[in-house]
Protein backbone atom coordinates (compact mmCIF):
# COMPACT_ATOMS: atom_id res chain seq x y z
CA UNK A 1 0.00 0.00 0.00
CA UNK A 2 2.73 2.29 0.67
CA UNK A 3 3.69 4.50 -2.27
CA UNK A 4 6.54 7.03 -2.92
CA UNK A 5 6.75 8.59 -6.02
CA UNK A 6 8.64 11.59 -8.30
CA UNK A 7 5.87 13.31 -10.26
CA UNK A 8 6.15 16.36 -12.80
CA UNK A 9 2.54 17.15 -12.22
CA UNK A 10 1.50 19.25 -9.19
CA UNK A 11 0.37 17.54 -6.02
CA UNK A 12 -2.81 17.16 -5.12
CA UNK A 13 -3.25 17.34 -1.30
CA UNK A 14 -6.35 15.59 -1.16
CA UNK A 15 -5.44 12.55 -2.71
CA UNK A 16 -2.61 12.12 -1.08
CA UNK A 17 -4.66 11.89 2.22
CA UNK A 18 -7.44 9.97 0.26
CA UNK A 19 -5.12 7.67 -0.22
CA UNK A 20 -4.28 6.54 3.26
CA UNK A 21 -7.39 6.52 4.69
CA UNK A 22 -8.46 3.58 6.69
CA UNK A 23 -11.69 3.01 9.02
CA UNK A 24 -9.17 0.99 11.50
CA UNK A 25 -6.67 4.42 12.09
CA UNK A 26 -7.64 7.16 14.47
CA UNK A 27 -5.08 9.60 12.88
CA UNK A 28 -3.82 11.18 9.90
CA UNK A 29 -0.91 13.79 9.02
CA UNK A 30 0.01 15.78 6.07
CA UNK A 31 2.89 17.11 5.34
CA UNK A 32 3.48 19.96 2.66
CA UNK A 33 7.06 21.44 1.54
CA UNK A 34 5.49 24.86 -0.86
CA UNK A 35 7.91 26.97 -2.39
CA UNK A 36 8.29 30.16 -0.37
CA UNK A 37 8.26 33.39 -1.86
CA UNK A 38 11.86 34.40 -0.33
CA UNK A 39 14.82 32.82 0.36
CA UNK A 40 17.51 34.73 2.95
CA UNK A 41 16.15 38.19 2.01
CA UNK A 42 15.54 37.51 -1.90
CA UNK A 43 12.45 37.63 -3.45
CA UNK A 44 12.07 33.91 -5.37
CA UNK A 45 9.74 33.62 -8.39
CA UNK A 46 10.21 29.83 -8.45
CA UNK A 47 11.78 26.83 -7.92
CA UNK A 48 13.63 24.39 -10.30
CA UNK A 49 14.02 20.73 -8.92
CA UNK A 50 15.97 18.16 -10.68
CA UNK A 51 16.45 14.45 -9.49
CA UNK A 52 18.55 11.44 -10.46
CA UNK A 53 15.18 10.35 -11.58
CA UNK A 54 16.08 6.46 -11.24
CA UNK A 55 17.66 6.76 -8.13
CA UNK A 56 15.50 9.17 -6.45
CA UNK A 57 12.58 6.72 -6.72
CA UNK A 58 14.87 3.89 -5.39
CA UNK A 59 15.68 6.19 -2.16
CA UNK A 60 12.80 7.31 -1.42
CA UNK A 61 10.68 4.03 -1.59
CA UNK A 62 13.97 2.89 1.12
CA UNK A 63 12.68 6.01 3.00
CA UNK A 64 9.46 5.24 3.09
CA UNK A 65 10.14 1.31 3.84
CA UNK A 66 11.93 2.38 6.92
CA UNK A 67 9.10 4.85 8.03
CA UNK A 68 6.54 2.14 7.78
CA UNK A 69 9.07 0.11 10.51
CA UNK A 70 8.30 3.36 12.70
CA UNK A 71 4.77 3.79 11.98
CA UNK A 72 3.52 0.00 12.19
CA UNK A 73 1.11 0.46 8.86
CA UNK A 74 1.81 0.41 5.36
CA UNK A 75 -0.27 3.71 5.16
CA UNK A 76 2.32 6.13 3.74
CA UNK A 77 1.98 8.17 0.08
CA UNK A 78 4.94 10.18 -0.68
CA UNK A 79 4.93 12.35 -3.74
CA UNK A 80 7.95 14.96 -4.39
CA UNK A 81 7.75 16.76 -7.82
CA UNK A 82 9.91 17.95 -9.95
CA UNK A 83 10.69 20.38 -12.25
CA UNK A 84 9.87 24.10 -12.31
CA UNK A 85 7.31 25.43 -10.05
CA UNK A 86 5.95 28.51 -8.93
CA UNK A 87 6.06 30.21 -5.49
CA UNK A 88 3.32 28.67 -3.88
CA UNK A 89 3.12 25.20 -5.23
CA UNK A 90 3.59 22.16 -3.25
CA UNK A 91 7.21 20.30 -3.73
CA UNK A 92 6.54 17.30 -1.21
CA UNK A 93 3.61 15.61 0.19
CA UNK A 94 3.71 13.43 2.86
CA UNK A 95 0.49 11.53 3.71
CA UNK A 96 0.24 8.83 6.74
CA UNK A 97 -2.30 7.56 9.21
CA UNK A 98 -1.61 5.08 11.96
CA UNK A 99 -4.09 3.75 14.55
CA UNK A 100 -2.78 6.56 17.05
CA UNK A 101 -1.04 10.14 16.40
CA UNK A 102 2.34 9.39 17.97
CA UNK A 103 3.78 7.22 15.54
CA UNK A 104 1.97 9.07 12.41
CA UNK A 105 4.06 12.29 13.68
CA UNK A 106 7.17 10.19 14.30
CA UNK A 107 6.93 8.80 10.71
CA UNK A 108 5.76 11.70 8.97
CA UNK A 109 9.13 13.68 10.19
CA UNK A 110 11.55 10.67 9.77
CA UNK A 111 10.19 10.85 6.09
CA UNK A 112 11.22 14.69 5.36
CA UNK A 113 14.49 14.18 7.23
CA UNK A 114 15.58 11.87 5.34
CA UNK A 115 14.37 13.22 2.52
CA UNK A 116 16.55 16.37 3.22
CA UNK A 117 19.38 14.29 4.13
CA UNK A 118 19.70 11.45 1.17
CA UNK A 119 17.53 12.11 -1.65
CA UNK A 120 19.33 12.90 -4.69
CA UNK A 121 17.47 16.15 -5.37
CA UNK A 122 18.77 19.37 -6.31
CA UNK A 123 17.03 22.91 -6.22
CA UNK A 124 17.48 26.05 -7.98
CA UNK A 125 16.12 29.11 -7.27
CA UNK A 126 15.03 31.74 -9.46
CA UNK A 127 15.06 35.16 -8.21
CA UNK A 128 12.47 37.97 -8.92
CA UNK A 129 15.54 40.13 -9.81
CA UNK A 130 17.13 37.85 -12.32
CA UNK A 131 19.79 34.98 -12.03
CA UNK A 132 19.46 31.53 -10.35
CA UNK A 133 21.03 29.27 -7.97
CA UNK A 134 21.87 26.01 -7.00
CA UNK A 135 20.61 25.67 -3.56
CA UNK A 136 23.61 24.37 -1.19
CA UNK A 137 22.24 21.21 0.19
CA UNK A 138 23.45 18.68 2.51
CA UNK A 139 26.07 16.04 2.54
CA UNK A 140 24.74 12.69 1.58
CA UNK A 141 26.13 9.64 3.00
CA UNK A 142 28.76 7.51 1.99
CA UNK A 143 27.92 4.47 1.00
CA UNK A 144 28.97 1.14 2.51
CA UNK A 145 31.64 0.18 0.07
CA UNK A 146 30.91 -2.64 -2.33
CA UNK A 147 33.16 -5.18 -0.94
CA UNK A 148 36.18 -7.18 -2.63
CA UNK A 149 34.82 -8.52 -6.42
CA UNK A 150 32.99 -11.85 -6.66
CA UNK B 1 41.92 -4.53 -20.48
CA UNK B 2 40.72 -0.75 -19.63
CA UNK B 3 37.28 -0.12 -18.69
CA UNK B 4 34.67 2.12 -20.22
CA UNK B 5 32.72 3.68 -17.16
CA UNK B 6 29.38 6.05 -17.75
CA UNK B 7 29.42 9.05 -15.39
CA UNK B 8 26.53 11.22 -14.84
CA UNK B 9 26.65 14.57 -13.38
CA UNK B 10 23.98 16.85 -12.02
CA UNK B 11 22.83 20.24 -10.98
CA UNK B 12 25.90 22.28 -10.17
CA UNK B 13 28.34 19.71 -10.79
CA UNK B 14 26.40 19.14 -14.53
CA UNK B 15 26.82 22.90 -14.71
CA UNK B 16 30.47 22.57 -14.03
CA UNK B 17 31.06 19.78 -16.65
CA UNK B 18 28.98 21.52 -19.65
CA UNK B 19 27.10 18.14 -20.00
CA UNK B 20 25.13 15.67 -18.46
CA UNK B 21 27.53 12.41 -18.65
CA UNK B 22 30.60 11.20 -19.84
CA UNK B 23 32.35 7.87 -20.86
CA UNK B 24 35.92 7.54 -18.81
CA UNK B 25 38.33 5.06 -19.54
CA UNK B 26 39.77 3.43 -17.09
CA UNK B 27 42.61 1.71 -16.22
CA UNK B 28 41.51 -2.08 -15.13
CA UNK B 29 41.16 -1.81 -11.22
CA UNK B 30 40.66 1.27 -11.16
CA UNK B 31 38.56 2.89 -8.05
CA UNK B 32 35.69 5.82 -8.18
CA UNK B 33 38.19 8.03 -6.60
CA UNK B 34 40.20 7.05 -9.74
CA UNK B 35 37.62 7.96 -12.22
CA UNK B 36 36.76 12.00 -10.39
CA UNK B 37 40.51 12.38 -10.71
CA UNK B 38 40.45 11.68 -14.05
CA UNK B 39 37.68 13.71 -14.94
CA UNK B 40 39.72 16.73 -13.22
CA UNK B 41 42.73 16.57 -15.00
CA UNK B 42 40.59 16.95 -18.41
CA UNK B 43 40.94 20.48 -17.10
CA UNK B 44 38.82 23.55 -17.41
CA UNK B 45 35.69 23.34 -16.06
CA UNK B 46 36.66 20.02 -14.96
CA UNK B 47 39.13 21.04 -13.13
CA UNK B 48 36.20 22.78 -10.60
CA UNK B 49 34.72 19.85 -9.54
CA UNK B 50 35.56 18.47 -5.93
CA UNK B 51 38.22 15.87 -5.19
CA UNK B 52 36.18 14.38 -3.20
CA UNK B 53 32.31 14.23 -4.29
CA UNK B 54 29.61 12.24 -2.95
CA UNK B 55 29.13 9.64 -4.98
CA UNK B 56 26.76 6.74 -6.32
CA UNK B 57 27.70 3.64 -7.75
CA UNK B 58 24.94 1.81 -9.76
CA UNK B 59 22.06 4.19 -7.96
CA UNK B 60 23.52 3.59 -4.29
CA UNK B 61 25.65 5.45 -2.27
CA UNK B 62 29.00 4.53 -2.74
CA UNK B 63 32.32 5.26 -1.61
CA UNK B 64 35.56 6.64 -3.48
CA UNK B 65 37.60 3.71 -2.46
CA UNK B 66 35.40 1.39 -4.66
CA UNK B 67 36.64 -0.77 -7.56
CA UNK B 68 35.13 -0.03 -10.22
CA UNK B 69 33.74 -2.65 -12.87
CA UNK B 70 32.46 -3.00 -16.58
CA UNK B 71 29.42 -1.71 -16.99
CA UNK B 72 29.09 0.39 -13.75
CA UNK B 73 26.89 3.72 -13.23
CA UNK B 74 28.75 6.21 -11.58
CA UNK B 75 27.62 9.63 -10.49
CA UNK B 76 28.63 12.79 -8.86
CA UNK B 77 26.18 13.94 -6.32
CA UNK B 78 26.56 17.38 -5.63
CA UNK B 79 25.00 18.04 -1.64
CA UNK B 80 21.24 17.60 -2.05
CA UNK B 81 17.87 19.69 -1.32
CA UNK B 82 15.08 17.66 -1.40
CA UNK B 83 12.12 18.71 -0.10
CA UNK C 1 -5.65 35.26 12.09
CA UNK C 2 -5.09 32.21 14.28
CA UNK C 3 -8.52 30.41 14.70
CA UNK C 4 -9.88 28.01 16.98
CA UNK C 5 -13.20 27.16 17.26
CA UNK C 6 -15.66 23.96 18.19
CA UNK C 7 -18.32 22.95 15.06
CA UNK C 8 -21.33 21.03 14.67
CA UNK C 9 -21.10 20.88 11.03
CA UNK C 10 -18.50 18.51 9.27
CA UNK C 11 -15.00 19.77 9.28
CA UNK C 12 -13.27 20.49 5.66
CA UNK C 13 -9.85 19.67 5.83
CA UNK C 14 -8.88 21.12 2.32
CA UNK C 15 -10.62 24.22 4.11
CA UNK C 16 -8.08 24.02 7.13
CA UNK C 17 -5.39 23.96 4.76
CA UNK C 18 -6.49 26.84 2.68
CA UNK C 19 -6.85 29.12 5.92
CA UNK C 20 -3.23 28.76 6.77
CA UNK C 21 -1.46 29.11 3.40
CA UNK C 22 1.22 31.99 3.32
CA UNK C 23 3.70 32.69 0.40
CA UNK C 24 6.64 33.28 2.72
CA UNK C 25 6.17 29.75 4.48
CA UNK C 26 7.61 26.79 3.42
CA UNK C 27 6.11 23.99 5.37
CA UNK C 28 2.17 23.26 5.97
CA UNK C 29 1.08 20.18 8.31
CA UNK C 30 -2.51 19.02 8.92
CA UNK C 31 -3.44 16.68 11.60
CA UNK C 32 -6.64 15.03 11.25
CA UNK C 33 -8.16 12.88 14.42
CA UNK C 34 -10.62 10.38 12.51
CA UNK C 35 -13.36 8.27 14.00
CA UNK C 36 -12.39 4.91 14.10
CA UNK C 37 -14.28 1.80 13.79
CA UNK C 38 -12.98 -0.34 16.30
CA UNK C 39 -11.45 0.36 19.85
CA UNK C 40 -9.59 -2.07 22.42
CA UNK C 41 -11.21 -5.00 20.20
CA UNK C 42 -14.75 -3.19 20.21
CA UNK C 43 -16.39 -2.65 16.90
CA UNK C 44 -17.54 0.99 17.26
CA UNK C 45 -20.57 2.57 14.73
CA UNK C 46 -19.61 6.27 15.62
CA UNK C 47 -18.94 8.46 18.44
CA UNK C 48 -21.00 11.55 20.51
CA UNK C 49 -18.78 14.33 21.16
CA UNK C 50 -19.92 16.63 23.86
CA UNK C 51 -18.33 20.18 24.99
CA UNK C 52 -18.74 22.53 27.79
CA UNK C 53 -18.76 24.99 25.12
CA UNK C 54 -17.92 28.53 26.33
CA UNK C 55 -15.10 27.00 28.22
CA UNK C 56 -14.00 24.93 25.68
CA UNK C 57 -13.87 27.66 23.29
CA UNK C 58 -11.72 29.69 25.31
CA UNK C 59 -9.58 26.74 26.38
CA UNK C 60 -8.55 26.11 23.10
CA UNK C 61 -8.21 29.85 21.88
CA UNK C 62 -5.70 29.50 24.79
CA UNK C 63 -4.27 26.24 23.76
CA UNK C 64 -3.68 28.04 19.92
CA UNK C 65 -2.26 31.44 21.23
CA UNK C 66 0.16 28.96 23.24
CA UNK C 67 1.01 27.42 20.10
CA UNK C 68 1.61 30.22 17.76
CA UNK C 69 4.50 31.37 20.23
CA UNK C 70 5.98 28.21 19.23
CA UNK C 71 5.41 28.45 15.98
CA UNK C 72 6.71 31.98 15.37
CA UNK C 73 3.63 32.97 13.22
CA UNK C 74 -0.32 32.86 13.55
CA UNK C 75 -0.93 31.21 10.60
CA UNK C 76 -2.67 28.47 12.94
CA UNK C 77 -6.69 26.61 12.60
CA UNK C 78 -8.16 24.27 14.62
CA UNK C 79 -11.44 22.91 14.69
CA UNK C 80 -13.12 20.39 17.08
CA UNK C 81 -16.25 18.91 16.19
CA UNK C 82 -19.25 18.20 18.46
CA UNK C 83 -22.10 16.09 18.25
CA UNK C 84 -22.75 12.48 16.80
CA UNK C 85 -19.51 11.27 14.43
CA UNK C 86 -19.54 8.66 12.50
CA UNK C 87 -16.45 6.10 11.67
CA UNK C 88 -14.31 7.96 9.73
CA UNK C 89 -15.47 11.38 9.93
CA UNK C 90 -13.22 13.88 11.13
CA UNK C 91 -13.76 14.59 14.93
CA UNK C 92 -10.47 17.57 15.08
CA UNK C 93 -8.51 19.73 12.62
CA UNK C 94 -5.25 21.07 13.03
CA UNK C 95 -3.91 23.06 10.42
CA UNK C 96 -0.47 25.02 10.79
CA UNK C 97 1.99 26.77 8.50
CA UNK C 98 5.38 28.29 9.27
CA UNK C 99 8.59 29.19 7.54
CA UNK C 100 10.41 25.89 8.62
CA UNK C 101 9.28 22.68 8.71
CA UNK C 102 10.32 21.98 13.09
CA UNK C 103 8.30 24.81 14.50
CA UNK C 104 5.26 23.35 12.12
CA UNK C 105 6.25 19.87 13.50
CA UNK C 106 6.23 21.16 17.42
CA UNK C 107 3.00 23.58 17.34
CA UNK C 108 1.00 20.67 16.44
CA UNK C 109 1.77 18.10 18.08
CA UNK C 110 1.67 20.08 20.82
CA UNK C 111 -2.27 21.31 19.76
CA UNK C 112 -2.93 17.95 19.93
CA UNK C 113 -1.55 17.04 23.47
CA UNK C 114 -3.06 20.33 24.86
CA UNK C 115 -6.43 19.32 23.39
CA UNK C 116 -5.95 15.77 24.85
CA UNK C 117 -5.28 17.19 28.53
CA UNK C 118 -7.37 19.76 29.24
CA UNK C 119 -9.88 20.41 26.65
CA UNK C 120 -13.32 19.96 28.27
CA UNK C 121 -14.82 17.75 25.74
CA UNK C 122 -16.04 14.07 26.38
CA UNK C 123 -16.79 11.24 23.97
CA UNK C 124 -19.23 8.34 23.95
CA UNK C 125 -18.39 5.27 21.90
CA UNK C 126 -21.39 3.63 21.00
CA UNK C 127 -20.66 -0.27 19.63
CA UNK C 128 -21.80 -2.05 16.63
CA UNK C 129 -23.30 -4.51 18.73
CA UNK C 130 -25.35 -1.78 20.50
CA UNK C 131 -25.07 0.31 24.07
CA UNK C 132 -22.58 2.91 24.67
CA UNK C 133 -19.93 4.18 27.12
CA UNK C 134 -18.05 7.46 28.14
CA UNK C 135 -14.12 6.97 27.21
CA UNK C 136 -12.20 7.33 30.25
CA UNK C 137 -10.40 10.37 30.08
CA UNK C 138 -7.48 12.21 31.37
CA UNK C 139 -7.82 14.22 34.13
CA UNK C 140 -7.49 17.90 33.85
CA UNK C 141 -4.83 20.22 35.57
CA UNK C 142 -6.50 21.79 39.05
CA UNK C 143 -6.52 25.72 38.57
CA UNK C 144 -3.87 28.11 40.27
CA UNK C 145 -6.98 28.63 43.25
CA UNK C 146 -8.68 32.49 42.86
CA UNK C 147 -6.87 33.37 45.99
CA UNK C 148 -8.60 35.71 48.88
CA UNK C 149 -11.61 37.40 48.35
CA UNK C 150 -11.32 40.78 46.53
CA UNK D 1 -26.54 34.93 54.10
CA UNK D 2 -26.89 31.79 51.61
CA UNK D 3 -25.35 31.51 48.18
CA UNK D 4 -27.11 29.92 45.51
CA UNK D 5 -24.03 28.73 43.10
CA UNK D 6 -25.44 27.36 39.65
CA UNK D 7 -23.72 23.93 38.84
CA UNK D 8 -22.97 22.31 35.60
CA UNK D 9 -22.84 18.17 35.08
CA UNK D 10 -20.92 17.20 32.15
CA UNK D 11 -20.87 13.76 30.16
CA UNK D 12 -20.71 10.85 32.90
CA UNK D 13 -21.48 13.28 35.68
CA UNK D 14 -24.91 14.68 33.82
CA UNK D 15 -25.44 10.71 33.74
CA UNK D 16 -25.08 9.97 37.54
CA UNK D 17 -26.88 13.68 38.36
CA UNK D 18 -29.61 13.20 35.80
CA UNK D 19 -29.48 16.54 34.92
CA UNK D 20 -27.29 19.00 33.06
CA UNK D 21 -27.08 21.69 35.60
CA UNK D 22 -28.74 22.44 39.60
CA UNK D 23 -29.11 25.64 41.92
CA UNK D 24 -27.22 24.47 45.29
CA UNK D 25 -27.60 26.54 48.15
CA UNK D 26 -24.49 26.62 49.98
CA UNK D 27 -23.57 29.25 53.46
CA UNK D 28 -21.88 32.58 53.35
CA UNK D 29 -18.02 31.62 52.26
CA UNK D 30 -18.08 28.48 51.21
CA UNK D 31 -15.62 26.58 49.36
CA UNK D 32 -16.14 24.21 46.30
CA UNK D 33 -15.54 21.31 48.13
CA UNK D 34 -18.40 22.17 50.04
CA UNK D 35 -20.71 22.15 46.86
CA UNK D 36 -19.35 18.81 45.96
CA UNK D 37 -20.13 17.11 49.32
CA UNK D 38 -23.48 18.87 49.55
CA UNK D 39 -24.40 17.69 46.25
CA UNK D 40 -23.22 13.62 47.59
CA UNK D 41 -25.16 14.41 50.79
CA UNK D 42 -28.67 14.54 48.07
CA UNK D 43 -27.64 10.64 48.28
CA UNK D 44 -29.05 8.34 45.22
CA UNK D 45 -26.64 8.50 41.85
CA UNK D 46 -25.15 12.00 43.28
CA UNK D 47 -23.64 9.57 45.90
CA UNK D 48 -21.55 8.06 43.30
CA UNK D 49 -20.35 11.64 42.22
CA UNK D 50 -16.26 11.10 42.91
CA UNK D 51 -15.35 13.26 46.59
CA UNK D 52 -12.80 15.53 44.85
CA UNK D 53 -13.46 15.77 41.26
CA UNK D 54 -11.78 18.22 38.78
CA UNK D 55 -13.83 21.21 38.58
CA UNK D 56 -14.13 24.57 36.73
CA UNK D 57 -15.68 27.90 38.07
CA UNK D 58 -16.38 30.40 36.11
CA UNK D 59 -15.11 28.42 32.90
CA UNK D 60 -11.35 28.12 33.86
CA UNK D 61 -9.87 25.53 36.28
CA UNK D 62 -10.34 26.03 39.98
CA UNK D 63 -9.17 24.47 43.03
CA UNK D 64 -11.22 22.40 45.20
CA UNK D 65 -10.60 25.10 47.84
CA UNK D 66 -11.83 27.72 46.13
CA UNK D 67 -14.35 30.19 48.22
CA UNK D 68 -17.38 30.68 46.49
CA UNK D 69 -19.11 33.67 45.57
CA UNK D 70 -22.46 34.97 44.61
CA UNK D 71 -23.22 34.17 40.81
CA UNK D 72 -20.28 31.86 40.73
CA UNK D 73 -20.72 29.02 37.47
CA UNK D 74 -18.85 26.03 38.38
CA UNK D 75 -18.56 22.74 36.20
CA UNK D 76 -17.88 19.70 37.53
CA UNK D 77 -15.43 18.35 34.95
CA UNK D 78 -15.35 14.39 34.47
CA UNK D 79 -11.64 13.38 32.70
CA UNK D 80 -11.34 14.75 29.32
CA UNK D 81 -11.05 12.87 25.99
CA UNK D 82 -11.09 15.36 23.42
CA UNK D 83 -9.67 14.93 19.94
Amino acid sequence: MARAVLVREPIDPARLLASVEDDAHGAALLFLGVVRDHVAGRAVRGIRYEAYEEMAADVLGAIVTEACRLLGTDRITVEHRVGALAVGEVSLGIAVSSPHRAEAYDASRYIIEEVKRRLPVWKQERYAEGGEAWVEGALPPAGPGRGPRP
Amino acid sequence: MPLIVRTLFFAAYRDLAGEPSAEVELPDGARVSDLVACLRERGGAFARLPPRPAVALNRCYASLEDELRAGDEVALIPPVAGG
